[in-house]
């Protein structure tokens, strides 16, 4: 049976370690902090200019200064810092973020990410997700395993417009867990009950299966 | 001066409001750098004078573009603006229909190479190398060149004409501190310009700062205003209930 | 962790002492970007026991050279050090006769461009173009390249194997403040190093800090020594009399 | 007769504005802080991370924290402010500084400037000289005409190592005040009772009279 949002979050949790720095992109990536196990500490930075992120302010809380890159209200947790944009992607693209937990449109069997744009529908831009993909040193993909269509979105090569190339290091959907290794996708995880005929079948890259 | 207004009598750079700070320094077919993430940390007030003076043919660096009826939004429906460069511009109809149609310019820029570009043109870089876009569309027709073994595309900084920013805090001298999140843009846009106005909410005597808490150094705000009940709109109020 | 001991366990980073500190990170041969201007703002207990690592061959990265018998100059006496990446190195005599006899090797790099070099390799940018020594000793066997008719040359990011600072407070994530001008090369260093270590004079817990008065990050930061009482020489007692 | 060092640094306070953003160099040039007019307002940056330096501290308000860049120790003035080196460098790269006022070893009739290396002496390094001189909007030389022994120190072509090629605007000695044009050294003051032979006596590079 297909992973839930949350168990996708669950399972994308255990990718953290004591100690991570992470950022988590928009959508499901944003549950992943409510997975962080008891005990560990790992320190979530919001591109837009925090270290240190809390969870949503309670009503009393909310203060128009502190929001995170997806622009809702938040809290800082004790230890957090605020930036300027220029040292926050100094941040990122120096390679200082441990882990970036993202989304993805298509994900290619050489690492490559598309996630910023469909050609002839609405233009939004990259927002910091070329940034991020380039500089963070893990990235991790975390999305459905096809469209809701049923399109498939883990290609041989992707179609739509780049976020970057030979960036993504693995990719969890709610149907099993991939590692891009230089033969291509590797199947390292199932969702109960998936079998391989039923990955392949939904998948248009080549996997393989250790 | 070689800048006309650029430096106020005396070392007050306190001006009366907003329309009066911008008179006479903002012209057609100028470029801006204006700072704010969302509608979080934007200079409003300045906004709302800058679409008064009715300067048109705008080009405007700023990570976003508003929302329809807020923000740089403002100057949209104004079409006032030429041309954006922006990471993400997501959050506006009108945007998006001036864009499709051919009236707005878009120069797509990530988020922190945006941000990059500003900072290295208020600090005399002309150009800087990053991996970020390498492969991608933004790579496309840029100077590309291998640092040890890897690959890096070559980015311009940026010099504005004027910058409008908003900060928390500042003294008369133009030193500014930023709040929370609000800071984002805008000290790397109030260095890249001739010209930098600054908005803030408190305006309190020099000294009475120290200045190892100072984000802005004064030397880059030549315009102060005073707008001490900004209405900092909330894009996503997101709360939890527990 | 890629990096063996880049974190401390838990999330405080305060390590017993400087020695402890340095043990297991520093070795034979690595480049160190070291913070200070002059004697203001160094390191002063790290450079001790990094001296009593016993470690050889070291390039450093810092902008001076210490004077004889403090600071870096204590790593000269001992000739554990290789090469200085630095500016201005006319304090230390015994900096000079290591120098013109061949023992010593220096890369003199203008103070603007070595901060922005330590600042750049932290940041992810292998390259930046600079006007700094255009026409120079500094520019020879550069790139140079025009942007608008201006002529600049290329310089290179540092990227270091470790990094000693010296900051004011810190908390026990790392995050800290400086004090003053011995802030100086310190945040750039801090940003640079696979491995920073910072000596601190006071230590706070997680939330004593305002996010917005943090200078550092403490994402930066992997391994603190608290020394309450450096002796911070001076090296020019001025004072005005009236 | 020549002017004394403090009549040149009063000179020298003459091309100081209202509002400026001064960087002042070892030595002479740190004099003219003392011939700031009063009622103007001028704020002094040290590159070594400081805008708004004060006069040297009384005896008590010694900081070893608070140093300007010849590492002399200082005070700040109200509305001062402290930055790293890469930021007070940006600074100065970025143009925002007004003017400095540097000695010099040689200047050439180009406005090539020498100011940092003898060689076969001893070399101490440029510090932040060339940024400064490749960076600040307006960079005036104070310093004695000839060398202590005599020789020009205004050349055609410099014979040191350079700082900076083409950057000086304007030279004030202790016997005249030139500014570089596009035509080479033009005299624009004498010191009071020095004759133009005796300028052209001590200068190697051409002298325009206007």
């Amino acid at each position: 049976m297909a992973w839930t949002r949350k168990q996708m979050a669950a399972r994308a949790a255990r990718e953290l370690q004591n100690g991570y720095y992470v950022n988590l992109g928009i959508g499901i990536p944003t549950l992943v902090a409510n997975y962080i196990p008891a005990g560990m500490t790992v320190t979530l930075q919001s591109e837009n200019g925090l270290l240190g992120m809390g969870p949503f302010p309670r009503e009393t809380e909310i203060d128009a200064d502190l929001i995170n890159a997806g622009k809702e209200t938040v809290t800082f947790v004790p230890g957090a810092s605020t930036f300027s944009s220029a040292d926050s992607f100094a941040m990122i693209r120096g390679g200082h973020i441990d882990l970036a937990i993202l989304g993805a449109m298509q994900v290619s069997e050489r690492g490559d990410l598309a996630n910023w744009m469909i050609p002839g529908k609405r233009v939004k831009g990259m927002g910091g997700a070329m940034d991020l993909v380039s500089g963070v040193r893990r990235i991790v993909v975390l999305m459905e395993h096809t469209t809701p269509d049923g399109e498939a979105k883990l290609l041989h090569i992707c179609t739509l417009p780049l976020t970057g190339t030979g960036v993504v290091h693995r990719v969890i959907t709610d149907l099993c867990v991939l590692d891009v290794t230089p033969s291509g996708f590797e199947v390292i995880e199932f969702a109960d009950g998936i079998t391989r005929e039923q990955l392949e079948q939904r998948t248009e890259a080549t996997l393989h299966f250790r | 001066m070689d800048d006309p207004g650029k430096h106020a009598s005396g070392m007050s750079k306190l001006w009366p409001d907003a329309r009066a700070a911008l008179d006479g320094i903002v012209k057609d077919g100028m470029l801006l750098a204006i700072g704010g993430f969302g509608l979080c940390g934007i200079p409003e007030a300045l906004i709302v004078a800058l679409r008064d003076t009715g300067v048109r043919n705008l080009t405007i660096a700023s990570n976003n573009a508003g929302v329809d009826g807020w923000g740089l939004g403002l100057l949209l429906e104004t079409h006032q603006v030429k041309k954006m460069i922006s990471s993400y511009v997501g959050e506006n109809i009108e945007f998006e229909r001036q864009y499709l149609s051919g009236e707005l310019d878009v120069e797509f820029c990530p988020q922190g190479t945006l941000a990059e570009r500003m900072r290295a043109g208020g600090a005399g870089i002309p150009g800087f190398y990053t991996r970020t876009g390498i492969g991608t569309l933004v790579a496309e027709g840029k100077e590309h060149k291998v640092f040890d073994g890897v690959t890096y595309i070559l980015e311009r900084g940026i010099q504005a004409d004027v910058a409008l920013v908003k900060a928390w805090k500042a003294d008369l001298h133009g030193n500014l501190i930023y709040r929370r999140t609000a800071r984002n843009f805008n000290p790397n846009a109030a260095t890249c310009a001739k010209i930098t106005v600054a908005e803030v909410e408190i305006v309190v005597q020099p000294g009475d700062l120290d200045p190892d808490e100072i984000h802005t150094p004064g030397i880059y705000v030549h315009r102060l205003v005073h707008n001490p009940q900004p209405e900092k709109r909330i894009e996503k109020r997101t709360v939890r209930t527990e």
